[in-house]
C-alpha cells in the first residue's frame, strides 16, 4: 500500500461521530477520503468553513468557495461560514476536536516543528501554531523518515510549533503516542517489525510488552 | 456612506501609507482597488493581510509591481515574488499566528489594547513579547493592530453601506472593515435598503466610508 | 417649554447625517424625537442593533425587538442587529460618533459620574463605562440641578464612570464645554442670563465674552 | 448534537453549578430551562448573565425562587428582587461594565487569557485588576470567564444543531455557546438541514451539546 494511503487510513480510524476535525495540507488532506460514510464528521477549513465536502464537479465551482490553499471545494448542506475571528476563536478555545497536521520533527517529548527550516524555508506559520496550541486532540500525520533521516527525533532541531505536546503521530511505519508524556510505540504497520521501527527511530521508543499491528 | 469610482478611491491613498487587505489566497479580495493601486503606483505600502497569494492574484499583484515595503502575514509560501523581496530584504517581514493576526485586528476595531494568546508561547514568536500569566497559566500579551485604510470585499452591498459576504470570501474583511480610519469597499452586488435582512447584516453601514459605485 | 424638551432639542443639533449615535435612557431617549427627517443618523440600540425606530403601531411589537430596556421598539429599512461583542466592539472601538447619557454628576474638569450612589443606588454600570470610554463624543443630557443642588460640581462626590472627560454637557439653563479641559460656558436657555446660570452652578465655569442664546 | 427533553437537559445541571444564560433584559433568554430550573429547584447557582431582568421574566425567575448565590453581571437595577437580595449579602454580586462582560466570555470561548480594556481604567471597576500599558496608554487586564454551562436561546436551529438568532434576542447568546463546558439549546423553531444557508449560520453545529427538542 502506499505509504501516504496507510497514514491517512489510520488516522481516519482516529475520528469519531460528531468530532470537528481541522485538516492541514499534504497527507492530512487525505484523511477525509478514508473515513467511513456513516461516520458524522465535521470537517473545518480555516479559511471560514465547517463542513467541507469534495472538489466540486466539473463546472461547479465557485471563486468564493475554496480550501486554505484557495483551491476550489463543496460545502456539505449543513455547513456554515464564517469569519477568520471566529474560525480561530473554534481552534485556539478547544472547539476543535481533532487537528491532523504534518510534520517536519516530532521529538521525545512530543514536541512538533512543523512550520520553518532556518535559511531555508520560512513560509510563515499560517494557523498551525493556533491549531496545535488549541485543538483538542493534536495528530501528526507524516512519513516516519525523509532522506533516510528519522523524523521523529530526540530532540528538535527546528523551531517548534508550540510547546504543547501532540498527542499522536502516525506515520507509514508505526503509531508512536505521548499519553505518559514520553514517545510511546502503540502499533506498528502491517509486515512491519518493532525492531524495524527501532531502527530507523532516533528518538527512544518506550516499547510495551505487546505492540499490536496496525487495523487499517 | 459615499459612493466613489475606482479612481478616486485610490486616488485616496498615499504612497507610503498603510493598507490592510481582505481576502485569504487571493478570496475575498477587493482586485478592482489592487488593480488600481497598481495602475496609480502606489509605493513603499505597508500592507497588513493574511498571506501574499499568488502572482498574478490578489495582493500578490502588489508584489508582482513591488509596491510592498512591509508586510504583516501568516503565511507567504505560495508566492514566491513575495519570498524572493523577503530574502533580498527588499521588505520587511513580520509573520505572525493566524489567530493572533486576526484578534490583533480585532482588537485594534474593538477598541482593546491587545489579547493574551497561548499561541506561540516558548517559541520564536514570543521573541520581544511580554509573557503575562493568569491563574497559572502563561500567554503571550499580543497588541492591537490598525491601518490607515481598509480595502475590503463584500458579496452585497445595499444603497447604505450595509454588507455582507458570500461562503469563504468572508474571512479577515468583516474585522478589517472596523481597524482602519477609511474603510473603502467593492461588493459583487449593490442592492437597494432592505434587500439585506437585518439578521444578515455582517458590517452594518456606519462603518463603511467609501463603497465603489457600478459603472 | 418643559426643562426635558429644551435638552434634547439642543442636543438634536449636535448630531449630523451620517452619525452613528447611542442614547442613553431617559432625556437621551428624547433626542431622537427633535431630529429633523432629512438627517440620516444611525441610532444604535447596545443590545444589538442599528437604525432603530420609533415604538410599533398597536399589535405590532414582537417580544424579539426591543430597546435597552427591555421595551418594544421598531427597525428602519436597511437596520442591522448583530451581537453584544459587535455591539461593544463598535462602542469601544470608536465607531460611534456620538453618545448621549444621563448624568448624577458632571466636574469642572469634565468627569461624568452616572452610575451609582453609593449606599444607596447600586444598579450596575451597564454600557455606561464603556459608552465614554469609546464614543467619539460624549454628550451629557441632564437637568442642571436636582433638588436645588447643582450637578455641575467642582469635583464628582460620586464615583466616576470613567476618567476620560465629557465634551459637552447640556442642561435645561446652559451648554458646558471641556474643550479647553475646563468647563466653559458655551450658551445659556432662552430668557436665562449667565448670571443666572453661575448662580445655580457649583463648579467655577470659564465665561467667554459673549454666551450666545441656544438656538433649539 | 444530541436532542433531549427539558426535564432531561436540566437534570444534568448540578445545584452549584456556574451557568451562563443568554438575553438582554429577558429578550433571547430560554425560558423553557429557567422554568424547569425552578421545578427542578436548583440551588446555590453561580449565575453570569447580563442583567437580573425583572421579577417574572427571564433570569428575574432565578431570583423570584432564590437559586443564585453568586451572579456576574452589568445591571441589575430593573430588578427589585435581585437588588433586595444583594443588599442582604444573600447573593454575591460581581457588576462589571458590558463591554467588559461580553470580551471576557468571548475570550473564555476563544482560548483567550484575556483582553485589554481602556473601560474602568481610573475608575473603582479598576481594583484588584493589573494596569498594563501599551503605546503609553493605560489598559485594564480583564480575564477570561467560562462557566460548566451555557443556556441559550435561538430562533432557528437544525437538525444539526446550527443556529441562527433573531433581531436583539441575539445578544449573549453566541457569545456564551462558546464558553461553558456544556452547551443546551431551546429554539423557537426546529428546521430540516440546508434550511439555514451555510452564509446565515451564527453559532455552528458542533459547539452545540444538547438542543431540547419539540413537544
Amino acid at each position: 500500500m502506499d505509504p501516504q494511503i496507510i497514514i491517512a487510513r489510520r488516522v481516519a480510524r482516529e475520528l469519531h461521530s460528531g468530532d470537528l476535525v481541522n485538516l492541514g495540507i499534504g497527507i492530512p488532506t487525505l484523511v477525509a477520503n478514508y473515513v467511513p460514510a456513516d461516520l458524522k464528521v465535521f470537517f473545518q477549513s480555516e479559511n471560514g468553513l465547517i463542513g467541507t465536502g469534495p472538489i466540486p464537479e466539473q463546472g461547479m465551482a465557485h471563486p468564493l468557495l475554496t480550501d486554505a490553499g484557495g483551491r476550489p471545494i463543496s460545502a456539505l448542506p449543513g455547513a456554515a461560514t464564517f469569519d477568520s475571528a471566529m474560525s480561530f476563536g473554534l481552534i485556539r478555545g478547544g472547539h476543535v476536536d481533532v487537528t491532523v497536521l504534518g510534520g517536519l520533527q516530532v521529538d521525545a517529548d512530543g514536541h512538533l516543528a512543523n512550520w520553518m527550516i532556518p535559511g531555508k524555508m520560512v513560509p510563515g506559520m499560517g494557523g498551525a501554531m493556533d491549531l496545535v496550541s488549541g485543538a483538542r486532540r493534536v495528530i501528526v500525520a507524516m512519513q516516519h523518515a525523509a532522506k533516510g533521516k528519522s523524523k521523529i527525533v530526540a530532540k528538535c532541531s527546528l523551531p517548534l510549533t508550540s510547546t504543547r505536546p501532540v498527542d499522536l503521530v502516525v506515520t507509514d511505519l508505526a503509531v508512536i503516542g505521548f499519553a505518559g508524556g514520553k514517545a510511546t510505540l502503540m502499533e506498528t504497520a502491517p509486515g512491519v517489525s518493532v525492531a524495524e521501527v527501532m531502527a530507523v527511530t532516533e528518538a527512544d521508543l518506550t516499547i510495551p510488552g505487546t505492540v499490536p499491528e496496525m487495523k487499517l | 456612506m459615499n459612493p466613489v469610482s475606482v479612481e478616486e478611491a485610490v486616488a485616496m491613498i498615499p504612497s507610503g501609507a498603510s493598507i490592510m487587505v481582505g481576502g485569504f489566497m487571493g478570496v475575498g479580495t477587493p482586485e478592482r482597488l489592487l488593480d488600481e493601486v497598481v495602475r496609480q503606483q502606489k509605493t513603499g505600502l505597508t500592507l497588513i493581510s493574511n498571506d501574499a497569494a499568488t502572482p498574478g492574484k490578489g495582493v500578490g499583484k502588489l508584489f508582482d509591481a513591488a509596491l510592498v515595503s512591509r508586510l504583516t502575514a501568516t503565511h507567504i509560501g505560495l508566492n514566491p515574488k513575495a519570498q524572493q523581496q523577503m530574502l533580498a530584504n527588499q521588505i520587511t517581514v513580520d509573520l505572525i499566528p493566524q489567530g493572533t493576526f486576526v484578534e490583533r485586528i480585532r482588537a485594534g476595531g474593538c477598541g482593546l489594547g491587545g489579547v493574551l494568546t497561548p499561541t506561540g508561547v516558548g517559541t520564536l514568536v514570543a521573541d520581544g513579547k511580554r509573557l503575562i500569566e493568569v491563574d497559572g497559566k502563561s500567554f503571550l500579551l499580543e497588541t492591537a493592530l490598525r491601518a490607515q485604510f481598509a480595502l475590503v470585499h463584500a458579496f452585497l452591498a445595499d444603497y447604505l453601506g450595509n454588507l455582507t459576504y458570500a461562503l469563504t470570501a468572508r474571512n479577515f474583511n468583516p474585522v478589517m472593515a472596523m481597524a482602519a480610519e477609511t474603510v473603502i469597499v467593492t461588493a459583487e452586488h449593490i442592492v437597494p435598503v432592505g434587500v439585506i435582512a437585518p439578521d444578515h447584516v455582517v458590517t452594518p453601514a456606519p462603518l463603511v466610508d467609501y463603497l465603489i459605485a457600478n459603472g
